[in-house]
């Protein structure tokens, strides 16, 4: 059992016993810990995907002295692996790009408080990846939403209060159908582990027993999850939450929270319920439908929008659509084609709202497009990277999103031909909206500043330049290296089950 | 002894039925507490003692100490909700509320 | 040509172009002039509020009211309540119809008495050495799970306190002063409540792993004695004992050792390295390897937050 | 069938309690707009799914699980694990409430009423 087998233990105890200790900390020293660990953690994480990408094969590590059903257990393969280190590389540049913005919106007594919130939030991404314990996933669904309701309003104004409240009702309904889908679940196998359910559900699958109580379970699980990681018809929180909380959380809420959550739903269709049950209940085709008009109805309400934070928060309403039509495509291609896209659409979303938060710095801190024309010329690093970002999101080649809708088209043709024309249509519409209205925005912060106010070129702070480039080269690496990515998700998927 | 069960469970549902439809603030915070113990003895019914303990000693007591510092905090100790028709008459209320508080 | 004509400013360009670089005419009623950060300092919550009197407040209400009133909005709220009503009773009917396929209440070969209890209940004592199985399977086969959640209970203080704690410089609230009124009857019988709820909440907690109760419970009975002991004594001669830092202070050292115990156990686990840590004769104190100390820290973070809350509430400071 | 299913109900009635009382917190949540009241249908909600879930594990005339003098054969105990999940979902949902209970105060502080409603549409007009 050499060493390297531990790194995702350490992961996870590192960050949890960080928040502990930087609760006694002064905020200064709070915000380099917590970047330090958060550094680290990437580290490690980067060294366990070439460990089980060189090992080939998932190993599970028990937690504990006593082996699976009894104790708890996390299980790493590639693909938990891989979306690991890309998450912690997104909030390591989310965390740095912020910091400035933290400091000046948050309270001076709160700031330590704030960064405690950013150690466990990683904490509970991280377990939620790795865990193969349905309740552990159920206690760190809970952390999740606590963390992200403190981060929504850390920022003490009005909106963000009530956006946290409405936040908080909404999850709070989620997780609490998500209990219930779990504990339905433990009466019909006894087991919380996740592969032995597997083979509890496969064997009543067979002989048709416990037929109805499994539908409605999935049925649970799916819906809470959808209300959490705000699918179209739950989407009404997340327009406030992540327009008006400071940047670093809407960053990382965008970017790493919903995402967390479809991660955890792909893991239950693949590895507690099985692939095939899925595809036989249908609940894919509710997936695709709520998918397709979510990237509609998210991208139409984006170009209405005057403030540019509100703009990428209905965007990302958009992104999310993208990734569950993905999924109810039922085959393994629209699953690899999600899973791609759940990496593009976090590097990208976070990099905008650092970006936002940078024009919106040099234009006296409004968020309307009328106050950040020109305000790219001003800042250049922040127009570049938020350009950068915006041609990802439009799907400009060489960057992340091009390959996702490549993947997206390629996983249609292989789709039955009625999901076929639908995927079709809607990639072609919703591209064509996402244009609209993120060209706008370019053509907006680009504007040759009135003469009048053509101040000196604003000198950004050197952390901010480092977020931007790391953004940009994740992005662009992304987009170029796409290939050996996408090789292995595909090994990933095969040894999920 | 089943009938004893079947009795704490009409009683909990009961409880639950008042804490929703009582008009005052503070009547559902207590009959909101009620409900609370008698979920406890019903734990102990379910033989299950630890969770009689922490429901007892968690959601009986410190919940509802919370609920209670709540409403004297925003001064709704005797606000008085309608329902939604005849809103001018919560208003006068919650004013009448307010000005009792600043007393 | 339409840049010559007197109103091109309504022209069909005009406006597109407006819309395209976002100069939209926004009417001031909509966006009323927001309230510029004074010296870009960060605004204190109370203190932006305080300026608005209570005509301000009248005044908006006359605005929520005109919005509510008007036919429109009548037949919205109309509308969802009647749907709430019917979404929330097919619900409760899906899942009751579901509740009558469900393993009959009660019976013992239900698929949840299989051999993941069976060990619990045949190999805890041995295993964990504690008496009670739950509290053996809490903190020893699914230690796990209970630390995230003692972190769950951390989080929400560390909430609590972003919300409601005000500066230190902050003149105490006039309420703490005016509030607190020396009741002798309260005194006379916190004298006496208090400590035996002190005693028996760590009884409770010190035996966790014999007899039923354990961190969870036993930290929230000693919570309880603490603010009983706060509502009695008032706060003055409750912070000589108990004060903000005594507060973090044991809130980190009680997670950090939980934290530090239960991954040296999750790291010999895995490595499959013998643990040193003794598991004791089953039934005397001392006994089950580290449960005992485990359910003291919880224990200790479980009441410092539930009179952390009670602090938090009541007058903003700990 | 209608009996079939009523008899059915009949012979599980703790888990027909608690998601009667799951549907009422469902209902209040929905209905009431007063934020205290949504607070305490929440509180509902949590405790119905723990009855339901605690339920699970019970087993007619089995004790609690604590080994009494040296008894340690399976048949004598009830199931512990729902005791354990449930244990840890009163802590989650105590800590959930407080932290709902401090928003409400403070928006109560800055809007002066509990009216979720009412304060969403001040918040967006009113631009504080």
């Amino acid at each position: 059992m050499d060493f390297l087998r531990n790194m995702p233990f350490f992961c996870i105890i590192l960050s949890m016993v960080s928040a502990v200790i930087i609760s006694i900390m002064s905020d200064r020293v709070a915000r380099v810990f917590s970047l330090c660990v958060i550094g680290a953690v990437s580290v490690m994480s980067a060294i366990t995907f070439f460990y089980v990408a060189g090992v080939d094969q998932s190993y599970t590590y028990y937690m504990g002295h006593f082996p699976a059903p009894w104790g708890n257990e996390i299980r790493v393969g590639i693909l938990e692996a891989l979306t690991a280190t890309i998450f912690s590389i997104v909030m390591f540049a989310s965390v740095l790009g912020g910091m400035k913005r933290v400091f000046i919106d948050v309270a001076p007594k709160k700031r330590n408080l704030y960064y405690i919130m950013v150690d466990l939030l990683l904490a509970a991404l991280l377990a939620m990846i790795y865990t193969n314990d349905l309740f552990t996933g159920y206690v760190f669904i809970e952390i999740m939403t606590i963390s992200a309701c403190a981060l929504i309003m850390s920022r003490d104004n009005g909106h963000c209060l009530v956006s946290a409240m409405k936040y908080m009702i909404m999850s709070l309904i989620g997780s609490g159908l998500i209990l219930f889908g779990l504990s339905m679940l433990y009466d019909l196998t006894g087991h919380l582990l996740m592969s032995n359910i597997k083979e509890v559900i496969a064997y009543n699958v067979a002989n048709g027993r416990y037929e109805l109580p499994l539908t409605i379970t999935i049925g649970l699980l799916c819906v809470g999850i959808a209300i959490k990681s705000a699918l179209f018809p739950f989407h009404s929180w997340l327009p406030d939450a992540y327009g008006y909380s400071t940047a670093t959380s809407s960053a990382l809420l965008s970017s790493l929270i919903s995402k967390g959550y479809i991660f955890l739903l792909i893991k239950i269709m693949y590895r507690v319920i099985g692939m095939d049950v899925i595809v036989s209940t249908k609940i894919g085709n509710v997936f695709f439908v709520f998918g397709v008009i979510g990237m509609i109805a998210g991208s139409v309400r984006a170009i209405a929008q005057t403030d540019v934070r509100r703009m990428i928060a209905y965007s990302s309403v958009a992104q999310i659509g993208y990734i569950y039509m993905g999924m109810g495509l039922g085959t393994e291609l629209g699953m690899m084609a999600a899973i791609f896209h759940i990496f593009a659409h976090a590097s990208a979303k976070s990099m905008m709202f650092i970006a936002a938060d940078g024009l919106s710095y040099v234009s006296n801190d409004s968020k309307e497009f009328r106050d950040l024309s020109g305000s790219a010329i001003k800042n250049p690093i922040a127009g570049a990277t938020f350009t950068v970002g915006a041609c990802s999101m439009i799907g400009i080649p060489m960057l992340a999103g091009f390959i996702s809708k490549v993947c997206f088209a390629d996983a249609a043709i292989n789709a039955p031909t009625v999901k076929l024309v639908i995927v079709m249509l809607a990639l072609a519409f919703s591209t064509l909206l996402n244009a609209v209205y993120f060209m706008r925005a370019i053509i907006s912060i680009y504007r040759p500043v009135r003469d009048e106010d053509k101040g000196v070129m604003h000198k950004a702070n050197p952390l901010f330049i480092v977020a931007c480039i790391i953004f940009v080269a994740l992005n662009v690496f992304l987009g170029t290296h796409a290939q050996p990515i996408i090789d292995f998700i595909f090994e990933g998927i095969d040894m999920f089950a | 002894m089943t009938v004893f069960h079947i009795v704490l469970l009409v009683l909990l549902i009961v409880c639950a039925v008042a804490a929703c439809t009582s008009k005052k603030l503070i009547n559902s915070v207590v009959i909101f507490m009620s409900f609370s113990l008698v979920m406890c003895i019903i734990w102990f019914l379910l033989e299950s003692p630890d969770l009689a303990i922490t429901e007892a000693a968690v959601g009986a007591g410190v919940t509802s100490i919370l609920f209670f510092l709540v409403l004297r905090k925003i001064d709704a100790l005797n606000v008085y909700i309608e329902d939604e028709e005849n809103d001018d008459n919560n208003e006068n209320n919650l004013a009448k509320g307010e000005e009792k508080g600043h007393e | 040509m339409s840049k010559l004509k007197e109103n091109y400013k309504d022209s069909f360009s005009q406006k597109f172009s407006d819309f395209m670089t976002g100069d939209l005419e926004v009417p001031d009623e909509v966006h009323p002039r927001k309230k510029q950060a004074k010296n870009n300092k960060v605004i204190q919550a109370d203190e932006f509020f305080s300026e608005f009197t209570d005509a301000d407040d009248i005044k908006r209400r006359e605005l929520y009211q005109a919005f509510r009133n008007r036919k429109f909005m009548e037949w919205i709220n109309r509308a969802y309540n009647i749907i709430s009503v019917v979404v929330a009773i097919t619900i409760i009917c899906v899942l009751l119809f579901t509740v009558s396929f469900l393993p009959a209440f009660g019976d013992k070969d239900n698929p949840a008495n299989n051999e993941v209890s069976e060990r619990y209940i045949e190999d805890g004592l041995d295993e964990t050495g504690a008496v009670n199985i739950v509290a053996g399977m809490i903190l020893d086969y699914r230690a796990f799970d209970t630390f995230g959640e003692s972190n769950v209970l951390f989080i929400a203080c560390c909430c609590v306190l972003i919300l409601l704690r005000n500066d230190d410089d902050e003149p105490l609230p006039d309420e703490d002063v005016v509030d607190f009124r020396r009741d002798i009857i309260l005194e006379k019988a916190a004298k006496f409540l208090v400590p035996v709820i002190l005693v028996f909440g760590i009884y409770v907690v010190l035996n966790g792993h014999l007899s039923p109760g354990g961190g969870f419970s036993g930290g929230a009975i000693m919570g309880a004695a603490l603010i009983l002991f706060a509502c009695a004594y008032g706060f003055e001669r409750m912070e000589r004992i108990f004060s903000y830092k005594t507060f973090r202070r044991i809130t980190f050292g009680a997670l950090l050792f939980y934290g530090l115990a239960k991954s040296y156990s999750f790291f010999t686990g895995a490595n499959h390295i013998e643990s040193i840590i003794p598991l004791g004769t089953p039934g005397a104190i001392l006994s089950s390897g580290l449960i005992l100390y485990l359910n003291i820290c919880v224990g200790l973070v479980v009441a410092c937050t539930m009179y952390g809350f009670y602090t938090l509430f009541k007058r903003g400071r700990i | 069938m209608l009996k079939e299913i009523f008899s059915h109900l009949m012979t599980n009635y703790y888990e027909t309690a608690a998601v009667i009382i799951f549907g009422i917190g469902f209902t209040t949540l929905l209905l009431n707009k007063n934020l205290i009241k949504k607070i305490i249908g929440f509180n509902l909600m949590d405790n119905a799914i723990y009855l339901f879930l605690a339920s699970k594990g019970y087993i007619e005339s089995r004790k609690a699980p604590i080994v009494v003098n040296g008894v340690r054969d399976m048949e004598a105990y009830i199931n512990p694990i729902p005791a354990g999940l449930v244990l840890t979902g009163i802590v989650v949902s105590v800590s959930v409430t407080a932290i709902m209970l401090a928003l409400t105060v403070k928006l109560y502080r800055r809007y002066h009423t509990l009216d979720i409603d009412e304060i969403a549409i001040i918040s967006k007009k009113g631009g504080i």
